[in-house]
């Protein structure tokens, strides 16, 4: 494997916390625009990977690297959103006591430094990107209403919005339908699908029926390590898979 | 006061011992005319007479003398005699000096005490030295031995040939030999003799002798002087050497003061969360109840005071824990989640608890006494290592043993770690996180305030007790880690330790300064402390 | 840009409340310096002095909540920043003595002769002029602050360790302090005080002067923490407060936006301590203790974080209630004030404006059931966002 | 919105119509008189004690019919052992509650904080605690012991009577054991004893454990050379550093320690036992057995209603210093400021130690000098005292700053601070 031409590329990944491995020498490769799904049982380190490759957790050993040639290792989290990564957290997590525009409006890719946002404006091209989000994730009608006020299920497409609004080259999303209704389901897996049209997008779900409505390859992840990859399908039909989730 | 009264009463029952031993004695007018001219004159004049008194050899006259030492000596005012008197109060109860026998109670006003200086007290230990050397009781004579060596009065060296030609015990003549060497060191004695002795303060080689040769140095020249010089120079190796293992025992020392400090806020703070600043009133609050406990004991019981301590210790427990349970009750429960806020609230219960205190005890510091067994230290080589100091440190193991116990072999501990861990499945499981919280909260202030019954031994018991623990405490749990007992010993032991070390360099102001910034820089290493949990769950 | 940095701040509240306090300032100055004594207007210098106090503990309290309520930095050491800004000015006012100290010594300040000082220690310098001074009270909380949070944030020391550090900070410097071997006098600090600018302290125009000077800072203060608020900054720092990892995964350099704030606070706290110092007379290490740091937070906290006129509110509170307290039940005053902070933690979980917020919603409600959605400022009010 | 803002104002405004009412309450049938002792924080262990014996000698004179046919009033207020405080409380109590004379403070920097605001608003503090001297001000009259007045004396007997050649000078890092001990040190240096015997060793407040101090000061003193210490340590770090040397045997035959800040109320939380013969420098003790003190301690007890209740030095001081004010008021005739400063220079009360004490031009006051050993039962046994009055000296001959300064604020001198040297006022 090489990380030319990759969008993400994980070799030999090993992380432990008190000498429980968390992830243990895993290796992944995501093409540019490609959209994959991550499946795995509790503990099977997905989240830990996502800390990783976000910069949140610092591996012990092995090699990530972004877009063919940024080593994300050396960066901390800050850098590595700046590269153009995003990520939505497993739980919704929005600035509950902003408004859902202002959530968004901090989220826009621009200036991070302290002094640039201490005398930076609204200005009507700002407003302008902002309003085509709303189409988006459809909340335009809550604008003005604290992030913290909204359903379970608007916190999760407000997140995803943010993730937009960062205009990420790829996007980590963690259980983006947990909690929402089956029409909801649908609709996120549109949304993503349509967001796969621009960006590369990384999909941890534990929702089988999701997993399949996007219909992308799978990887199965178990103890800190790839078990199985290749479409649903075919993992699912996998004896070692089956075996891990039944758990035999 | 109270080792005041059991002195006293040692001091008669010696005095009955000594008179059976001697048999009755007879009217003695020359010893009797010596020991009423304790009384009179000025200080210098009186250290004649106990001079005087000493070069009788009568050890009928050591009751007497150590009277006057314990300010036991009275003299009746219509006729100029001396007795020995036990104050009680009103009145007091007169014993001929001689004798021992009971002249009757007397009103305190016609009798005044014989008043004794710290020069007086010097001439009475060597004086008693002199006359005990040749006593029936080893101790005694070990005791006579070691105040001639203090004294290092030449005048005694025959005294301590014949005592040395007659002991029967190795270690009581080897002190009694100590003294000798002292005393000829101090003497007109010829070379050859001195030498001798500065060989024998060489073998002895610890901090007493290093005095010896000090002030032997000044009078010293050729050979003797060289001999003194390489003597002073191996023992000061060797001591340099003890000087460590005394350093590194104070800091153990003083490390386990702040595990005794630290332990019970490890629990409300390191495993409930709740920055509790009310806890060094807890240990307050303990230190008060040991103060209560011997205030009743010494009115109502003084034989058990030795026991004290014992019977505080649950009860301080009891009373803190108590005290805990209704703030986390009445205060704490409606704050979870909201850990600054418990911050603000416990510091207002603070101010509230020691303004309490204040009312009921007054500002002033009260007196927690010592009992016998803890008093006083022993050497260990060249360490010296104080009895209450010791108590202290095994106190502290113990108490930390016992809660660790609490915490993993109890189905207590387990709901307390259950309800800990996952509040919400705790609850599902059928614990009653309210009754675990509660419990939880009062465990830890229990433990604060059996910590206040051993800090009383060694700190003032005021109001302000436990304001002049809190920052230490938190420094000690946060250093460690908060949420794990290990690190709360392993922190307090560090930083007493460092102390301890910094302290002779840097002195005791900036030690501790550099030992600050130390934390500071450490936690900027390692956030967490010491022995932090990692991983995911942490960060939640 | 800066006017308009500055102007994004004054909404209507902020401008009726600076015109309140220009015109509360008038009137006690009408009141202390031109209605004869004995009036029932009449303001005595004595509280005048007292309430320029208040107004300096205002700021302290403004600037702790600055870091507390809107970046959910818990600071137990501002008394730290406090403190040396105080000193800066007291080293000024020292050497303002001159030879009018006991022993005359045209340098050296009086506790530095008995001493035995030959010489002014290095760090002196400069303090016979005003303008050094002034830069000093900036800058020495400032750096220290700086350079505290600097190693702090990078680290990502947060929440109970960032706090208990924070107590340790000012607990060290309270014990060097106290060594008079630093040169700061030690224990008895800095006193006796003789003039400011040539102003002879202790006459009534000064105090005045003083008060005015106290009460502008705090408005100065107001505005700047309001600007700072209401910039895309202070929605960042909302944001860090409520979801630190959040931000960071958004490309913030959380670390930076709090350092910014840190520092800021801890000038602003340095401000305050300067001014208070002229007005009490004295600077000593006690200010250093960590329960004088406690205690600004509990300030905050009865005022209502997270707002700009709570800890302005709450500080004038409490020390009113302290004054009063003192004088009036002096044996037992700790209680009350004890009782204040657990019942305003337990009752009161927004603070005193938190409850004006609180009723007012209740008001609204009944007298206009249909009218849902009210906006408030989130920023500022996230007391009165739910 | 504006309504917040109302109530701000409000409450601004609120709050200093209290101060004003509260000043218009002043009455004017009763001589009220402020006593400003911490009552709260660190230094409420020792100052409550003042603030009630201040209650009890009120008290009294209310009972002997007042002064100048009026009742006092006692002003109690709280400075709370919180410096600023102390001034802002002082102000209160001169130009709020109009009280004609403070008796209070305990601490050298709580006299600096309220020393300005005595001068301004031209009041009377009487100032009742040992202290290191260097200060002679106008308003203030100096009750305790100047350093000449208890840590010289305490030198000389030590050298004198138990032939101490070696020094330990251990002290609470503060202005009051700094100045002592630099004074101590010239002295000692003149009387030639050599420098490397004498060790100084500073301790931070409240500093609890003392095994490194006080086993350093055992090896100190085994260097052949009779050794004494000398105790500056200040009040809360006098018990564990007591305990300490009782636990690791330091007896007072061998290293007495020697204290100027160890009182009767001091030794109340210890068991004394094992330090019988330590030693301590003071101008009263409770143990002294004169009519004067047996009447004053039982009306103390009686006043405090308990038995077990000691009194010390400051209390003492108190007084003397009520009595000189009372005296001074009936001469002069009023309780105006500046009558009463006049008139007290010169005035003589009894002390309780079978004498008179008598205010000197400098505002300190003539006392004995006592030396006492700790006796079992908490108290000091006097053994030694200077055969007439030491008259307290503002400014020590024992610093280089001060040996030409001297106080004498009667006209037409008028100066807390005149140089002899220089024939100056003002120090220079």
């Amino acid at each position: 494997m090489s990380a030319h031409g990759s969008i993400l590329y994980l070799d030999s990944v090993s992380v432990s916390f008190d000498g429980f491995k968390a992830l243990n020498n895993l290796s992944l490769i995501l093409q540019p625009g490609e959209m994959r799904a991550i499946i795995g049982p509790n503990g099977a380190g997905k989240t830990t990977m996502m800390d990783v490759i976000t910069g949140k957790t610092r591996p012990d050993t092995g090699d990530v690297i972004f877009d063919s040639n940024h080593d994300l290792i050396q960066m901390d989290e800050a850098a590595i959103a700046e590269l153009g990564i995003g990520r939505k957290f497993q739980k919704p997590t929005v600035f509950e006591h902003h408004t859902v525009e202002d959530n968004l409006y901090l989220s826009l890719k621009g200036g991070r430094g302290v002094f640039f946002a201490l005398l930076a404006d609204k200005t009507k091209e700002i407003s302008e990107r902002i309003e085509s989000l709303f189409e988006t994730i459809r909340l335009g009608s809550l604008r003005h209403e604290l992030a913290g006020n909204l359903s379970h299920g608007q916190k999760q497409w407000l997140e995803i919005g943010m993730l937009l609004a960062q205009d990420p080259k790829l996007l980590l999303v963690d259980e983006p339908v947990a909690g929402m209704t089956d029409a909801e389901t649908v609709e996120t897996a549109n949304l993503l699908r349509e967001i796969n049209k621009t960006h590369s997008v990384v999909v941890v779900e534990h929702d089988m029926t999701f997993v399949r409505d996007l219909d992308v390859k799978v990887t199965v992840l178990h103890e800190g390590s790839v078990l199985a990859d290749g479409p649903l399908d075919k993992v699912s039909a996998d004896e070692r898979v089956i075996e891990v989730y039944l758990g035999r | 006061m109270k080792a005041f009264i059991r002195f006293s009463i040692a001091l008669l029952s010696l005095f009955f011992i000594l008179g059976t031993s001697q048999g009755m004695a007879a009217e003695d007018p020359a010893l009797k005319e010596k020991i009423s001219a304790l009384a009179e004159g000025s200080y210098s004049d009186r250290a004649q007479a106990i001079q005087s008194v000493a070069a009788t050899g009568d050890d009928r006259a050591v009751p007497a003398l150590e009277a006057l030492g314990e300010g036991l000596l009275f003299i009746v005012k219509s006729d100029k005699s001396v007795v020995i008197g036990l104050d009680e109060g009103a009145t007091v109860e007169t014993f001929d000096p001689v004798t021992g026998d009971s002249l009757g109670s007397v009103p305190s006003g016609a009798v005044d005490k014989i008043k004794v200086n710290n020069r007086l007290r010097r001439e009475i230990r060597s004086a008693l030295g002199a006359l005990t050397l040749l006593s029936d009781d080893p101790k005694v004579r070990l005791a006579a031995a070691g105040a001639i060596f203090k004294s290092k009065d030449s005048d005694s060296i025959e005294l301590l040939d014949t005592a040395i030609a007659k002991e029967t015990v190795e270690s009581v003549k080897l002190a009694m030999q100590e003294a000798r060497a002292a005393a000829v060191l101090n003497s007109s004695r010829d070379m050859a003799e001195k030498q001798a002795a500065v060989a024998l303060m060489a073998d002895r080689g610890n901090q007493s002798a290093l005095a010896v040769l000090l002030n032997a140095k000044g009078s010293a020249e050729g050979p003797l002087l060289v001999d003194i010089d390489n003597a002073i120079a191996a023992i000061e190796k060797s001591l340099a050497i003890w000087d460590l293992a005394q350093n590194a025992w104070y800091g153990v020392s003083l490390g386990s003061v702040l595990l005794l400090a630290a332990i019970g806020l490890a629990i409300t703070f390191g495993v409930m969360g709740v920055i509790n600043m009310a806890h060094g009133e807890m240990v307050m609050l303990g230190a008060y109840t040991t103060f209560v406990v011997q205030d009743i004991i010494r009115t109502s019981m003084p034989g058990i005071f030795d026991y004290s301590l014992l019977i505080a210790l649950p009860l301080a427990f009891l009373v803190s824990g108590i005290v805990g349970i209704i703030i986390e009750r009445g205060v704490i429960r409606w704050l979870y989640g909201r850990p600054l806020e418990t911050l603000l609230a416990t510091w207002g219960i603070a101010l509230l608890l020691q303004q309490t205190v204040r009312s009921i005890f007054g500002p002033t510091n009260r007196e927690v006494g010592t009992p016998d067994f803890l008093a006083g230290a022993f050497k260990l080589g060249e360490l010296t290592i104080t009895y209450n100091r010791l108590a202290i440190v095994i106190f502290s193991l113990l108490v930390l043993a016992v809660l660790m116990l609490v915490l993993r072999k109890t189905s207590f501990g387990l709901r307390m770690r259950a309800v800990t861990q996952n509040r919400r499945m705790a609850n599902s499981m059928g614990i009653k996180t309210n009754w675990v919280d509660a419990m939880t909260f009062g465990l830890g202030s229990g433990i604060a305030g059996i910590a206040g019954v051993a800090l009383s031994q060694i700190d003032n018991v005021s109001p302000n007790l436990g304001q002049s623990y809190i920052i230490d405490s938190f420094l000690v749990v946060v250093f460690g880690g908060v949420g794990n007992l290990w690190g709360t010993l392993v922190g307090a032991m560090t930083l007493g330790v460092a102390n301890k070390f910094l302290e002779p360099f840097a002195g005791a102001v900036l030690g501790k300064i550099i030992l600050l910034v130390f934390i500071i820089l450490f936690i900027q290493k390692r956030p967490r402390g010491m022995f932090a949990l990692k991983g995911r769950a942490v960060e939640s | 840009m800066i006017s308009k940095f500055i102007l994004r701040g004054l909404d209507g509240r902020l401008t009726a409340f600076l015109i309140a306090a220009l015109a509360y300032v008038v009137l006690i100055a009408i009141g202390n310096l031109f209605i004869p004594e004995g009036s029932f207007l009449h303001v005595p210098t004595y509280a005048v002095s007292l309430m320029g106090k208040y107004l300096c503990y205002a700021l302290l309290a403004l600037s702790v909540d600055l870091v507390w309520g809107f970046a959910g930095v818990l600071s137990l050491g501002h008394g730290a920043f406090f403190a040396l800004g105080g000193y800066a000015m007291g080293m000024y006012l020292m050497r303002q003595i001159g030879t009018r100290g006991v022993y005359a010594d045209p340098t050296l300040p009086d506790f530095m002769v008995f001493l035995n000082y030959k010489e002014l220690p290095w760090f002196w310098y400069g303090f016979d002029m005003f303008w050094f001074a002034a830069i000093m009270v900036v800058l020495a909380p400032a750096t220290l602050a700086f350079v505290f949070g600097w190693l702090a944030f990078r680290s990502r020391v947060t929440g109970v360790y960032l706090s208990i550090i924070t107590q340790a900070m000012t607990f060290a410097l309270l014990l060097a302090f106290f060594r008079n071997d630093m040169g700061f006098g030690g224990n008895n600090g800095l006193t006796d005080f003789k003039d400011i600018l040539g102003f002879d302290i202790q006459s009534d125009g000064t105090r005045m002067g003083l008060f005015a000077a106290s009460a502008l800072a705090l408005c100065l203060g107001l505005i700047i923490c309001k600007a700072v608020v209401a910039s895309k900054l202070g929605k960042v720092l909302v944001a860090v407060r409520d979801a630190e990892s959040r931000t960071r995964f958004l490309g913030y350099r959380v670390e930076h936006y709090k350092l910014f704030v840190w520092t800021l606070s801890a000038a602003l706290a340095g401000i305050a301590g300067a001014l208070y110092v002229p007005q009490v007379g004295i600077i000593n290490p006690g200010e250093f203790a960590p329960a004088n740091s406690i205690e600004m937070v509990i300030w905050v906290a009865v005022g209502g974080r997270g707002t700009l006129y709570g800890p302005i509110l709450g500080a004038i509170l409490v020390n009113g209630a302290k004054t009063y307290f003192t004088g009036a039940i002096p044996e037992i005053w700790l209680f009350a004030l004890g009782a204040l902070f657990v019942g305003v933690t337990l009752f009161l979980p927004k603070g005193v404006l938190g409850l004006y917020g609180m009723l007012r919603q209740r008001f609204e409600k009944t007298r206009a059931p249909r009218e849902t959605k009210r906006t408030a400022d989130p920023v500022s009010q996230p007391s009165e966002a739910e | 919105m504006k309504n917040r803002i109302r109530s701000l104002v409000g409450a601004a405004a609120v709050s200093s119509m209290m101060l004003v009412g509260a000043a218009a309450q002043a009455a004017e049938d009763t001589i009220k008189v402020g006593i400003l002792h911490s009552l709260s924080g660190t230094m409420a262990i020792s100052e409550t004690t003042l603030k009630d014996a201040m209650l009890m000698l009120i008290d009294e004179q209310n009972k002997k019919g007042g002064v100048l046919g009026k009742k006092l009033e006692a002003v109690v207020v709280d400075p709370a052992s919180d410096w600023p405080l102390f001034a802002e409380k002082a102000r209160e109590l001169i130009s709020v509650d109009k009280v004609d004379v403070v008796f209070g403070c305990w601490t050298s920097v709580s006299r600096k904080s309220v020393l300005p605001v005595f001068e301004e608003l031209n009041s009377i503090l009487f100032y009742p605690v040992q202290y290191e001297g260097e200060e002679s001000q106008r308003n203030v009259f100096y009750t305790g012991a100047a350093p000449n007045q208890q840590a010289i004396p305490a030198v000389d007997y030590l050298a004198d009577a138990e032939g101490v050649e070696r020094w330990v000078l251990a002290g609470t890092d503060y202005v009051y054991p700094r100045t002592t001990n630099k004074i101590l040190e010239t002295y000692l240096l003149d009387k030639g004893v050599a420098p490397e015997d004498i060790m100084i060793n500073y301790t931070p407040f409240g500093h609890s454990d003392w095994q490194t101090i006080v086993s350093d000061i055992k090896t100190f003193g085994s260097a052949g050379k009779k050794t004494a210490v000398v105790s500056t340590i200040n009040g809360d770090a006098n018990v564990p550093f007591y305990k300490e040397l009782a636990n690791q045997g330091i007896k007072a035959e061998d290293i007495p320690v020697v204290a100027f800040s160890v009182g009767e109320e001091e030794l109340a939380g210890l068991d004394t036992a094992p330090l019988v013969g330590h030693l301590a420098a003071w101008n009263y003790f409770m143990a002294i057995d004169t009519p004067e003190n047996v009447d004053f301690i039982a009306k103390w007890k009686a006043f405090i209603g308990n038995d077990k209740r000691v009194t010390n030095d400051p209390m003492e001081a108190h007084y003397i210093g009520f009595n000189m004010w009372v005296k001074a008021v009936e001469a002069a005739g009023t309780t105006s400021a500046d009558s009463v400063i006049d008139s007290l220079v010169g005035v003589a009360v009894p002390n309780l130690t079978g004498g008179y004490s008598a205010m000197m031009p400098n505002h300190h006051i003539t006392k004995p000098v006592l030396i006492g050993e700790i006796q079992a039962d908490g108290q000091f046994d006097t053994v030694w005292r200077t055969p007439g009055l030491v008259p307290g000296d503002a400014w020590s001959d024992f610093l280089p700053g001060s040996k030409d300064l001297i106080s004498d604020w009667r006209k037409p001198m008028s100066c807390g601070n005149f140089n002899t040297a220089t024939g100056k006022c003002g120090g220079a």
